[in-house]
């Protein structure tokens, strides 16, 4: 058996790819395109060359023009930008905001710091399995509303919600339609242009790329205002000297993700884990098994101590809840909207998939997880009911 | 989260998990739960001549009561019956180095104890053995 | 005579020195620790360690505590934070802010992002040195000033402030003082604790690190508003996935850097051209002599129509102005300040020596800049006098 | 600022820069400069028996106002001398890839060539000589 560590947590973060890591690093030392883009000399302008090759690759993924991605730090970043921009740059001043309780924090936080300024939020609920409908969308708009933002996939449980149908409904109400894509861009096929989304936010770590750069598609047209000042990149909407490397790794990122071909490989291992995990007894699939990402599989196990079944997995790189709220002992507010307890919320794991996990990584997973979750059981054995509720 | 060496070590390998068969002579029970704290713990405990011979425990809840509860039946063994009722709770919460938002749970392992005690159906008035136990501690430790 | 391009543009960025290439490297494949550093399992600790002890390395560097460096996406990011962070958290709602004329575009803009929002801004004028004297920073400061904020060393003519003095000027009229350090860190001594600096932006890209990383140092007790939200990374100060190979290259870049060391080197370097070029006719110095950065040098080439200037010297990587203002054909604010009329401003360039400069690179650049600057000379003989005014 | 490769190569290497020795025979010399456009400019024509036989410039000016400069000496030569009054600047800017905004620097050279007409003293009318001019050029490009 190999000792390669069981990393499993790909919707945390991902490993960057070779491929990726070579162009990086082509762009960082005296014999590189180091040079700012921003420089006037060939050398800059070589680097702002390789920044607009990354722009349209980036694009040509999700369906865009070069011209219609800005560069940021990350999806956090770009969700900032886009729904604080939105409001700061609506014409008519609207106040209203609607968006769901599944969103990732930095669209929730983003929403309360909205609210303090005074804008209205309503937060749609999810079903049971973490799905939002278009006629819940539809009710929420009113004459007031600026913005709907919803994710595509979810961080936590890998729910596709149906933006192309989204996007039609806040088209025909004339609202702008932001979408958090950080979770699917490269595993998922992404027709922003066709879909007629306004606003998307992208991340190049999510899939095989580096940490800290991200991009905001913002449609033709669909105006904004920057909230970082200073210096003209990025069409005046972010400034900040543009990291090269950072870009030209997204940019590889993007053109290496095969969404149609990956997509269906991602499925395969996350079904052939949740065949195995499918063994243990009172296990069950938190979110929806139609509309899934194919990297992400959430389960809970009822019957055990959320902490215990952490610690006693804490080799095996996996997730409760999204890794931003690791050190954070609340119960998961997406959990929380479909309906689990908190200790059940509590007794559930993330586990998520990559382009380098193997067949069998996911079957020493399945032996481990057995391993440990049979032995908590033993422990708990004739504990009363509500332990498993 | 972070655990002690001595959280990490007794909840990898419990030393005293488990229950007696259901038969087993001169064993006594005790549960003791808390769904807010999130925990349910038994212990089943086998005397002979007065003395704990050994202890076992089932229990639903954190690493650190594991491995509290672990410890505690390592303590026990060997000790008079009244011992069950005069677990210093304090050393236990410094052998494993236990943050002290985890200390009310170390009330209801306590509690399990005591309805052990319980169940062995003496006589004795529990505040003397209490008092006679907590000398036993005071020289262990 | 050596192909290697003439790289004088150090302060525009710098090429990324290969031990910390080296160090980014080991934190982005599978074999790395690419781990998320908010995640719980032991490849997010180690990683989380890794971003730890880095911030450890630049706080050393520039004598700070550990907890008081937040890590930003670069200096245009932390001056943002630093400015509107603090009107966004002053207890009393003050509502005036001190700063320069010769401030980054990072600093000018958000001060007319402030403006926006209603507060009043007094901008020092520099003399024709660019020298900003404490007295006109007390002179600034009314009861209704909640910040001061001047930078360390300026980025196009490389004057250097006195910083400790300007501190000591706050600290007695309570006012907070912001200092933007993007120039001066790792080339000149930082005692940001013991000047009693509350806020100092740092970067890592102008020390032969990464660009797309920064710092904001706030000092113990500073109350900052973050302006990204999300996540509760970094005390809740800066949300987002924590990007540990960039932040990894910023520590090593920091723990790299021997201002005392590496001051003296680069001053040297910077002599030299300045020897050289001297022996041009005509050739004037921007800014001031005594109090100049060691690695910028901003001459004044009067008589030579600034864009010709420019192209004859495409080769060798220099700028006008700042790089990040190369696109724009305004010149430059900073000459501006110093008094330079619109042409002689055109008629400047920014040289910049780094790490990786030698000697032989700075003779090379003298002979060129020399011919040139003749070839140009002798095309415009006998031109009028306001040619060279 | 983007070049094309035609001012690029003008501007490195001009053709015609320079100035006629001050006693040179048959040089005349005119000049314009317009110090909002920062432009300054001076034409020598050298001429020999009606003809255009040199034409040297000297400029303060920008990489496309050199070019340009260039460019027009190399098309006078060998010209008749009414030639300068009849300069088709959509041609040069055409020939240059020349920006818009750059186009007030062409009236300016064109103003030095036809200050070096009137150096000339002949008696011509100098709208008839255009008129001739034009055609030539016509013919030329
Ligand atoms: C759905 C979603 N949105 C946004 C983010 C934030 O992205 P980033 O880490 O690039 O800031 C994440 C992951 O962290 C995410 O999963
Ligand atoms: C003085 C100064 N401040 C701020 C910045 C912006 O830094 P960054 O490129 O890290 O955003 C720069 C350089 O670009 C600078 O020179």
């Amino acid at each position: 058996m190999s000792a390669r560590p069981l990393y499993l947590d790909n919707a945390a973060t991902t490993a960057v790819d070779p491929e990726v890591i070579a162009a990086m690093t082509a762009c960082l030392g005296t014999d590189g395109s180091f040079e700012n883009p921003s420089s006037a000399h060939p050398g800059g302008a070589r680097a702002r060359q390789l920044v607009e090759d990354a722009r349209e690759r980036i694009a040509a993924l999700v369906n865009a023009q070069p011209g219609e991605i800005v560069f940021t730090s990350g999806a956090t970043e770009s969700n900032n930008l886009a729904i604080l921009g939105s409001f700061d740059a609506d014409p008519r001043s609207r106040k209203h905001f609607v968006t769901t309780r599944i969103e990732h924090h930095s669209v929730v936080d983003t929403a309360h710091a909205l609210e303090a300024r005074g804008v209205e939020v309503t937060r749609l609920d999810c079903d049971a399995k973490g799905v939002v409908t278009t006629g819940q969308v539809l009710d929420a708009i009113t004459d007031a509303t600026a913005l709907v933002s919803v994710m595509h996939v979810n961080n936590e449980i890998g729910v596709i919600q149906d933006i192309e149908a989204i996007a039609q409904a806040c088209a025909s109400r004339d609202v702008r339609l932001h979408v958090d894509a950080a979770q699917s861009a490269g595993k998922i096929p992404l027709d922003l242009g066709g879909w007629g989304v306004d606003l998307c936010s992208l991340t190049a770590h999510k899939a095989h790329g580096p940490k800290g750069i991200g991009a905001l598609y913002v449609a033709g047209g669909v105006t904004l205002a920057p909230q970082l000042h200073g210096g003209e990149q990025e069409r005046g909407l972010r400034a900040g000297t543009l990291a090269t490397h950072q870009i030209v790794g997204m940019g590889k990122t993007f053109e290496l993700a095969r969404p149609e071909r990956d997509g269906p490989r991602l499925a395969k291992l996350r079904d052939r884990l949740w065949r195995g995990l499918g063994e243990i007894e009172g296990i069950r699939l938190n979110g929806c098994r139609e509309r899934c990402a194919p990297h992400i599989l959430n389960v809970c196990f009822a019957g055990i101590e959320g902490e215990s079944l952490r610690l006693a997995l804490a080799d095996i790189a996996v997730s409760a809840g999204s890794a931003c709220a690791s050190d954070d002992p609340e119960p998961s507010h997406v959990l929380s909207s479909l309906g689990l307890s908190d200790a059940l919320a509590q007794s559930s794991l993330r586990l998520s998939v990559g382009r380098f996990t193997e067949p069998a990584d996911v079957d020493r997973a399945v032996e481990r997880i057995g391993a440990e979750v049979a032995r908590l059981r033993a422990l708990a054995d004739g504990a009363p009911a509500w332990c498993s509720t | 989260m972070n655990y002690s060496s001595e959280v990490l070590q007794r909840f990898g390998l419990p030393q005293a998990d488990g229950a007696f068969p259901d038969e087993t002579e001169g064993v006594v029970r005790g549960e003791a739960e808390d769904r807010s704290l999130g925990i349910w713990i038994r212990f089943d405990v086998q005397l002979r001549d007065g003395l704990i011979r050994a202890v076992r425990f089932q229990l639903f809840g954190c690493p650190h009561a594991i491995a509290a509860a672990s410890l505690i039946c390592e303590r026990l063994e060997g000790k008079p019956a009244r011992a069950l009722a005069g677990i210093d709770l304090q050393a236990v919460a410094g052998s494993l180095d236990l943050p002290v938002e985890k200390y009310g749970k170390l009330l209801r392992i306590e509690d399990a104890l005591l309805a052990c005690r319980q169940a062995l159906g003496r006589s004795q008035d529990t505040s003397e053995a209490r008092k006679s136990c907590d000398e036993d501690e005071t020289k262990d430790s």
